[in-house]
């Protein structure tokens, strides 16, 4: 069981044990079972805390300051627990074998010759131990103290049924002048009747497109572009306006057979001439 | 404070705990079957004076806070909020065409309005109902109040600027309103999703930042 | 009983009425701002000798029974929280080493603590987390609540059971501390006398060397 190698930290356990429920009295102190009968121990396993915890009971059991403990006869004590528990094939949580694995070593450790040990010593590894059974035992105390005091609910009451203290919330409005008199002018302004007036705009008329286009187009000789037509110096909306009447009077033009159209390519310049009767 | 004895304290203890009154008989039950006529008879007195009464309604005892306390068991805290855009408009109406009914504010604000506004407008202290019409129905009517002009300062209604004022100072024009609310809604909107690019920069760099921490 | 005056009648109700412990503060704030620890006093030593009496833990005042009418008092039903034997060390170790990581208590117990152990006792509200360590991993730390004082019936963390000897006794500190203060210890005991310490290796006396930290 002894570990050839050199196990030199104190192993944790890897796993919590269920919490252990025990058998309350009011002030919640741990009854302690009778921690000499061995089959007691046994049947016991399931409520240890894990290694530290057995190592715990079985120092307190040498009934010393657990400053005096004897470490070797701790460590006695814990390989054999585990080997009756191995008698009575009962399944220990691996971190209680590690923990013997380890005990095994300090053990022989303790037992040889000081010039032949290494660094750490196990004087230093006992030490250890024993300071963390002291931190433990401190604490389970401590645990135990501080569940005794007198507790509220247990053995103090407050008021049972308080009338309760309450705050108030009360809301203070806000809204400034500004608001008040913007919001009525907003009011005003959403729901005032609403005329929509167009304003007059300068068009070219199709019908006076189409008098001085053909007027235009009976002086012309040749191939007129299609912009030729439009009065010069025209404000630039009367322009458009202007194109697009003449556009419309060129096409009425060439429908009534009076003139014709080309165009060379897709939105290139479009080009018209008179038609003088007889042409076709 | 004298010194009560024993008994006296047992049921001053008992009934301070207990979650309901108890009768004499319960509270003697409580203590081995003592009888607590007397200690709380002394008790009674003891506390007449003070913060908390020891009182007597029916068979049953309880402790209570003395009734001229009971107001200090309630605080008041003011939490100022602003008045919503409805309720402003609802407030700005009843104050021109006051005495006005629910259904006349409808009428010019161009919308229906929550009970609820008024409400509001009658808990900050500015309108009161001022009666009814009478017309079919009679329905309520509104009005302000004094604390109203306190508020806004002014000493009489006819202060509140008229509507050739409103327009001089641009607060007629449809157009500045509507502008401002797409930009209010703009804002918004912008500022909404903004915040949800971030969260989502921040979701991406958290885990990889935690992720360092701890490796380091 | 003499008659108490109204500032102290006040502060008696308040706390009367109250459904928790307050701080003085809190009290002051109810009655406008007062200033109540002369009226606090005078109500403590009024109730120090009553069935009844009013005790401050942490910072915090309530009216509590007095505690030797336990034996009147304890009801059948149960309402306190019964504790694991972990939960129980668990708690203890937070309150005497606090703040405290998980790995800290873990060290001190010897196994593991499971995730539940600590939830019930933040759940039972005499844990909190406290914050992280700022050391590698920044684990979270865990110190007690102003609940666990009130609970346990301590005026402050200085209260708890033993604290002052365990803290004389080193025991409140790391192993590896301890350690290393034996050996200090051990280093002029052995250039006095080395021979007697090295034949009692196994006594428990032995002051060593260090051999590594377990504290994680």
């Amino acid at each position: 069981m002894t570990d050839p190698g050199e196990p030199q930290q104190l192993p944790l356990a890897t796993a919590d044990m269920p919490d252990f429920a025990w058998p309350d009295d009011a002030a919640g102190e741990r009854a302690e079972p009778d921690r000499d009968d061995p089959a007691r121990l046994y049947l016991d396993i399931d409520g240890w805390e894990g290694p530290l915890d057995i190592l715990l009971d079985l120092a307190r059991r040498q009934k010393v300051d657990l400053r005096k403990i004897s470490i070797l006869e701790l460590v006695d004590q814990y390989l054999a627990f585990i080997d009756r528990a191995g008698e009575m094939k009962l399944e220990l949580a691996a971190d209680y074998l590690v923990m013997a694995a380890w005990l095994a070593y300090l053990k022989s450790a303790l037992l040889l010759p000081k010039e032949e040990q290494e660094d750490p010593s196990p004087a230093e590894l006992a030490l250890r131990l024993q300071l963390r059974l002291q931190r433990l035992a401190a604490m389970r105390e401590a645990a135990a103290r501080l569940m005794a005091r007198d507790r509220l609910g247990r053995d103090v009451f407050g008021r049972d049924a308080p009338e309760g203290l309450r705050v108030l919330k009360k809301r203070a409005w806000q809204c400034e002048w500004f608001d008040l008199v913007q919001a009525y002018g907003q009011v005003k302004a959403r729901t005032a009747p609403v005329v929509h007036m167009v304003r007059e705009r300068m068009v070219m008329t199709l019908e006076s497109a189409l008098n001085r286009v053909s007027a235009m187009l009976g002086v012309a000789i040749d191939w007129m572009e299609l912009r030729q037509f439009l009065p010069p110096h025209a404000d630039p909306k009367l322009k458009k306006s202007a194109l697009a009447s003449s556009f419309v009077a060129a096409l009425e033009l060439a429908k009534q057979g009076r003139a014709e159209l080309a165009q060379d390519e897709t939105f290139g310049p479009l080009r018209l001439r008179v038609l003088k009767k007889g042409d076709k | 404070m004298s010194e009560p004895d024993d008994l006296v304290r047992a049921v001053e203890a008992v009934l301070f705990a207990s979650e309901r009154p108890l009768s004499r008989e319960e509270i003697g039950e409580h203590l081995g079957g003592a009888d607590v006529r007397e200690a709380l008879a002394e008790l009674e007195e003891t506390y007449r004076t003070r913060g908390v009464t020891l009182v007597k309604r029916g068979r049953l005892w309880h402790f209570q806070t003395a009734p001229d306390l009971a107001h200090l068991l309630r605080r008041e805290r003011e939490e100022v909020r602003r008045l919503s855009r409805a309720a402003t408009e609802c407030l700005a109406i009843v104050a021109y065409h006051e005495p006005v009914s629910r259904a006349e504010i409808e009428s010019i604000r161009g919308v229906q309005t929550a009970k609820g506004t008024l409400d509001v407008l009658m808990e900050a202290g500015w309108v009161r109902i001022a009666g009814r019409r009478d017309v079919p129905g009679r329905p309520v009517i509104y009005a302000t109040t004094p604390e109203f002009l306190t508020h806004f300062g002014l000493a009489t209604r006819r202060e509140l600027p008229g509507l050739a004022e409103l327009r001089a100072a641009g607060l007629l024009d449809p157009v500045a309103e509507a502008m401002e609310r797409e930009m209010d809604a703009h804002a918004e909107v912008a500022s909404q999703s903004a915040e949800s690019v971030e969260d989502d920069a921040m979701d991406g760099d958290t885990p990889s930042l935690d992720m360092g921490d701890q490796s380091a």
